[in-house]
């Protein structure tokens, strides 16, 4: 368990995030490639804190301010896809052509 | 911790899970009969969860149309090691300890977080109504119950300044904690009916969906179901035990007794009310506990926030 | 002696799990099945040993009951009684124990059960043959089905539509077919429910229920589970007191006790759905047992009940029948509950020299049927012990415990064709709390079906 | 030696779970996937001493996984993977900007050079943890709750039915040409799904 080790299965986590994030085309499967590349993130915070900082406790600042990033994400995330549902009948993005409400 | 010491921790988890089940089991039928004005007889009551295992074992596993059958056969498998793991949790006795964490209460909530998936999946995957209702509901409920549970857990922990569980029984040497927060043991109560599934609280399987999401399960899955169900009960009463009522801490007996004398308190408390208490309404109860447990239950970390103030003074 | 001998010796001393399917004239019977030591009644096909087939059914019945047999995990066996010496063509399957004495019917389950257990007999096969609803229609690269990704029909069956909910949201419906054997409903009731997660958002009575038995056939997911002994169902049965004293005079205490009875086995019912099976079964072995001393009983029952805060919660302000809805209901509790003193006892001179007062409550919700229930009990014991040798007067009307039966008319055919106004917008629980309240009695399909022509337009 | 062993196992399965998110036809399994994936990650905290951080990381993920599956059940169709089902778009480019921020990144920690100071264990981590999130960062940890509760009100005001102006269903609707176009492309949208 070395840091290069985690670093590459933290990539390889983020890597499936970005294709997922891009290739999805539901609204709700987009926010799980977002999570995923948030897992990665949080994989590669967690090996700095445990392997380069001593035990500062600065490195799990950073993984909680992830965590936060991911709730914020995810509720504001739900949030969008009702709004939009209930606007437009859309739950894939093939189905806005516009951005504008 | 040696490795005799962690097969003894392990093998302890192991017993205290299998008598637990088999005591509360026991103490159902008992109640149930006692409730209904039948006779009695708690020795022959000995042999029917036994016997009643038997029957449901020898029964064949049939299917649904188009389940899915992995996470169908999943479901109990994992409730049953969320079960594990809480309990792992507890300090049976001084030093008895399987999962010896630092942040124990943490490890017991997450544990106890995912049942909700186990529940859910039992009820979604065999692709028939009744039982998805079930889990639906389990989820509409969940946090309502989630909530209260972490926050007086949160509440004991205080005192202690850890969140290990022993150093929170060693905090009880003078004053159990459920004197000093006298809101915190109703309401973990309160919230463990939820998180098992278990009498008011069978929201998933009420009578009214005729059995809910375990409706459709036959054969040795629908035992290990129940024994799985019943885990978490007795899992929930022994952490309740050990961060409520002092744990081991107690006079003359040796420590495990009073533990486990304690859990058994509380595991009758909570499966007598099944017998006593009528099934709450999905929404009455999501209701009451957003407006009144969970405001409860924050009245109660404030307190003991405050008292923790006060003692470092 | 090995494992398998050891596990079968101990599921031996289990009782028999049972899974009732109640028919026609079988109400007398079904309810008391639950105090037989000898019989576990179980709640899903899936855990019970026998099919118990009580009472007549007819075709469509029998269809739907045979979709619960094969939902039952073998080793099963079926049981089958009825009243009128059996017709055995009747149940599809040839290795169904017949049985005539309706005393004999937990020792024969508890016999086939041993004799499952002990391989002395086969497990009964599936009736209906197991093949899919509708081919697979699919159409897409994929194999999906018509329009779009997610159009057509797997298996005959359409996916969830959409329709307006009340969060303002179009989300997807779903149609299911509960009953005739749902074990929280009455007997034979069988509803079309509209859900949306557990909201009901509209319910039909089907009209025609023979069109559709294929589905309901085919639908073993459904949990086409089963039945239960609701009260007794003495509408029709030819020879209860109630209608009987339809055309001579009857002894008052022959009337007032099976009433007190029926409403006392009504309550352990409605008790039981709410998670109180326990002290339902108390209250079922009063029923079973009442005499004329049993007052003081049903007294300690009631005070229960009021102290019982949780049973209150579960149903104050639910399945609210409005004095409005009542007025076109023909009668008894329900109406009684909802502030109406209809009961064709007041009319009676026989019960006036008694000095009947209806029992009646305002608030027309599941509490007051509940309480007024009870209340009707322990008067009907009071009259029972004062009416002495006093008969009741023939009429032509007279009033069943589940209200005023006429020659032709059973008082449950209004309050089926109530629930479709009653049950919108309720979540399930609510729903069924209702209907258990309403104390439906349906049996025969085709008296439902009489009361979905007769529905409010 | 059982460290490392462990270490690989949860890592193979947080990689080959977060793999399947997007290749499973079921809703329900395509979340519960990425709740695996995220459980694996807590245990690689918990192996790296980061024991509160990975104990709640599970914690969340459970209960956001669970309202992410709903949400799926509701929003999409096909939910339970009766129809086989891939709803990719650009599904190329999406395959090489995965591979390539992989490479970037797995080259970034392959070849650049970074400090060993590695993290002591035991109640140590928790503990420092909480004096710093009350201590030193106390601004950055009141921050997060402040976001948190503004999400909360920004989430529910985006989400009800009403508005300031109403109802959301009136007003704001999507030009009518367009919404032909879109119905010329999936006619099955107002069909049965």
């Amino acid at each position: 368990m070395t840091l290069q080790a985690l670093i590459v299965v933290a990539a390889a986590i983020f890597g499936i995030g970005v294709y997922g994030a891009l290739s999805q085309q539901s609204f709700v499967m987009i926010m799980m490639g977002l999570e995923l590349m948030l897992n990665g993130t949080i994989l590669a915070g967690g090996t700095m804190w445990a392997m380069t900082t001593g035990g500062s406790p600065k490195g799990q600042m950073l993984v909680v301010a992830l965590l936060t990033v991911m709730a914020v994400e995810a509720a504001m995330g739900f949030a969008l896809v009702i709004g939009i549902y209930r606007v437009r009948r859309a739950d894939i993005t093939e189905k806005l052509r516009r951005l504008k409400g | 911790m040696s490795a005799l010491g962690v097969i003894v921790a392990v093998l302890s988890v192991a017993v205290a899970a299998a008598v637990g089940v088999y005591i509360a089991a026991w103490v159902d039928i008992v109640l149930a009969r006692a409730v209904a004005g039948v006779a009695v007889r708690p020795l022959e009551a000995l042999v029917a969860p036994l016997s009643w295992g038997a029957a449901a074992a020898l029964k064949a596993r049939t299917t649904t149309e188009r389940p899915d059958a992995e996470t169908w056969a999943l479901a109990p498998a994992l409730l049953a090691a969320l079960a594990a793991v809480g309990l792992a949790a507890v300090p049976l006795a001084p030093g008895l300890l399987a999962a010896d964490v630092a942040n124990g209460i943490v490890l017991f909530g997450a544990a106890m977080a995912l049942v909700v998936v186990a529940v859910f999946l039992q009820g979604w995957s065999p692709n028939s109504p009744l039982p998805m209702i079930g889990g639906y509901r389990f989820i509409a409920e969940g946090l309502s119950y989630e909530i209260p549970l972490a926050v007086v857990l949160i509440a004991a922990a205080l005192p202690a300044r850890s969140l290990a569980i022993a150093p929170i029984v060693l905090s009880q040497e003078n004053l159990w904690n459920v004197v000093r927060q006298p809101l915190g043991l109703p309401l973990y109560l309160m919230a463990a009916l939820g998180l098992a599934f278990w009498g008011p609280l069978a929201l998933p399987e009420g009578e009214d969906l005729a059995g809910g999401s375990s409706l459709e399960v036959s054969g040795v899955s629908r035992i290990l179901w129940r024994i799985a169900q019943l885990m978490i009960l007795v899992a929930v009463s022994a952490m309740g035990a050990a961060v409520f009522l002092g744990g081991w801490l107690g006079p003359l007996l040796p420590g495990a007794a009073w533990m486990i004398a304690k859990t058994l308190v509380l595991l009758v408390l909570l499966v007598g009310a099944r017998h006593l208490v009528a099934r709450v309404p999905t929404e009455r109860y999501v209701i009451a506990s957003w407006a009144i447990l969970i405001p409860l239950s924050l009245l109660d970390v404030f307190i003991a926030g405050i008292q923790a103030l006060v003692a470092a003074r | 002696m090995g494992l398998t001998a050891t596990i079968a010796r101990l599921a031996a001393s289990a009782p028999a799990r049972c899974f009732p399917l109640v028919g026609a004239q079988a109400e007398e019977v079904a309810p008391w099945l639950r105090l037989d030591p000898l019989l576990a009644i179980v709640d899903s096909p899936r855990a019970a040993d026998v099919l118990l087939v009580l009472g007549r059914s007819d075709d469509e019945m029998l269809r739907a009951a045979a979709a619960v047999h094969d939902a039952m995990s073998p080793p099963r066996g079926v049981v089958v009684w009825s009243p009128d010496g059996v017709a055995p063509g009747r149940w599809p399957s040839s290795d169904a124990v017949i049985v005539r004495e309706p005393g004999e019917i937990a020792l024969t389950c508890r016999r086939l059960r041993d004799d499952l257990l002990g391989r002395r007999v086969t497990s009964s096969p599936d009736v209906l043959p197991d093949l899919d609803p509708a081919p697979w229609r699919g159409v897409g690269p994929f194999g999906q089905g018509g329009t779009g990704m997610t159009g057509g029909v797997p298996y005959g069956r359409p996916l969830a539509g959409r329709a307006d909910d009340r969060d303002g949201l179009k989300l997807d419906q779903m149609l299911v077919r509960v009953g005739p054997f749902l074990p929280p409903f009455p007997p034979g009731l069988q509803l079309d429910v509209k859900l949306q997660g557990d909201v009901i958002q509209e319910v039909t009575i089907p009209a025609a229920i023979a069109d559709a038995a294929g589905s309901s056939g085919g639908e073993a997911p459904l949990g086409a589970p089963g039945p239960r002994g609701h009260a007794a169902r003495l509408a029709v049965a030819g020879d209860s007191p109630f209608t009987a004293a339809l055309t001579r005079p009857v002894p008052i205490a022959e009337l007032e006790l099976p009433r007190a009875r029926h409403h006392l086995a009504w309550l352990a019912e409605a008790l039981r759905v709410s998670g109180l099976e326990a002290y339902g079964l108390r209250v079922l072995k009063l029923a079973f047992g009442l005499d004329l001393e049993s007052a003081d009983s049903i007294d300690a029952l009631d005070r229960w009940l009021r102290r019982n805060v949780s049973l209150r919660w579960g149903t104050s302000h639910v399945g609210v029948v409005t004095g409005a809805q009542a007025e076109g209901l023909p009668g008894g509790p329900v109406v009684r509950a909802s502030g109406d003193d209809r009961d064709a006892r007041s009319l009676d001179p026989a019960y006036q020299r008694l000095g009947f007062e209806p029992v009646v409550r305002d608030e027309g919700d599941a509490l007051a049927r509940w309480r007024l229930r009870v209340a009707e009990a322990r008067q009907s014991l009071q009259l029972a012990k004062r009416s002495g040798t006093s008969e009741s007067t023939p009429s032509g009307v007279a009033e069943g415990p589940r209200g005023p039966l006429a020659a032709d008319a059973s008082p449950s055919a209004g309050l089926v064709a109530l629930l479709p106004e009653l049950l919108a917008g309720m979540e399930w629980g609510d729903a069924v709390t209702t209907i258990v309240s309403l104390d439906v009695g349906v049996v025969e399909p085709s008296e439902q079906r009489a009361a979905a022509g007769a529905g409010p337009s | 030696m059982i460290l490392d062993v462990t270490f690989w196992a949860f890592a193979a399965l947080a990689v080959f779970s977060g793999w399947r998110v997007f290749r499973a036809d079921s809703m329900v399994r395509a979340a519960y996937w990425l709740l695996v994936s995220f459980a694996a990650v807590g245990v690689i905290l918990v192996l790296m001493k980061a024991q509160f951080l990975g104990l709640i990381l599970i914690l969340m993920m459970g209960g956001e996984m669970t309202i992410m599956a709903v949400f799926m059940v509701a929003f999409m169709m096909n939910p339970a993977g009766l129809n086989p089902m891939t709803m990719v778009h650009r599904n190329r480019v999406a395959i090489v900007a995965g591979v390539v921020s992989f490479l970037a990144i797995a080259a970034l920690g392959l070849f650049a050079r970074f400090p060993t100071a590695p993290a002591p264990g035991g109640v140590d981590p928790t503990r420092k943890l909480g004096v710093e999130l009350l201590g030193d960062s106390m601004l950055v940890f009141q921050t997060a709750g402040v976001t948190l509760l503004a999400t909360m009100i920004a989430a529910i005001a985006i989400s009800s039915a009403r508005g300031r102006f109403g109802n959301a269903d009136e007003g704001s609707v999507e030009p009518v040409q367009l919404v032909a176009a879109d119905a010329g492309d999936e006619p099955g949208e107002e069909g049965p799904r």
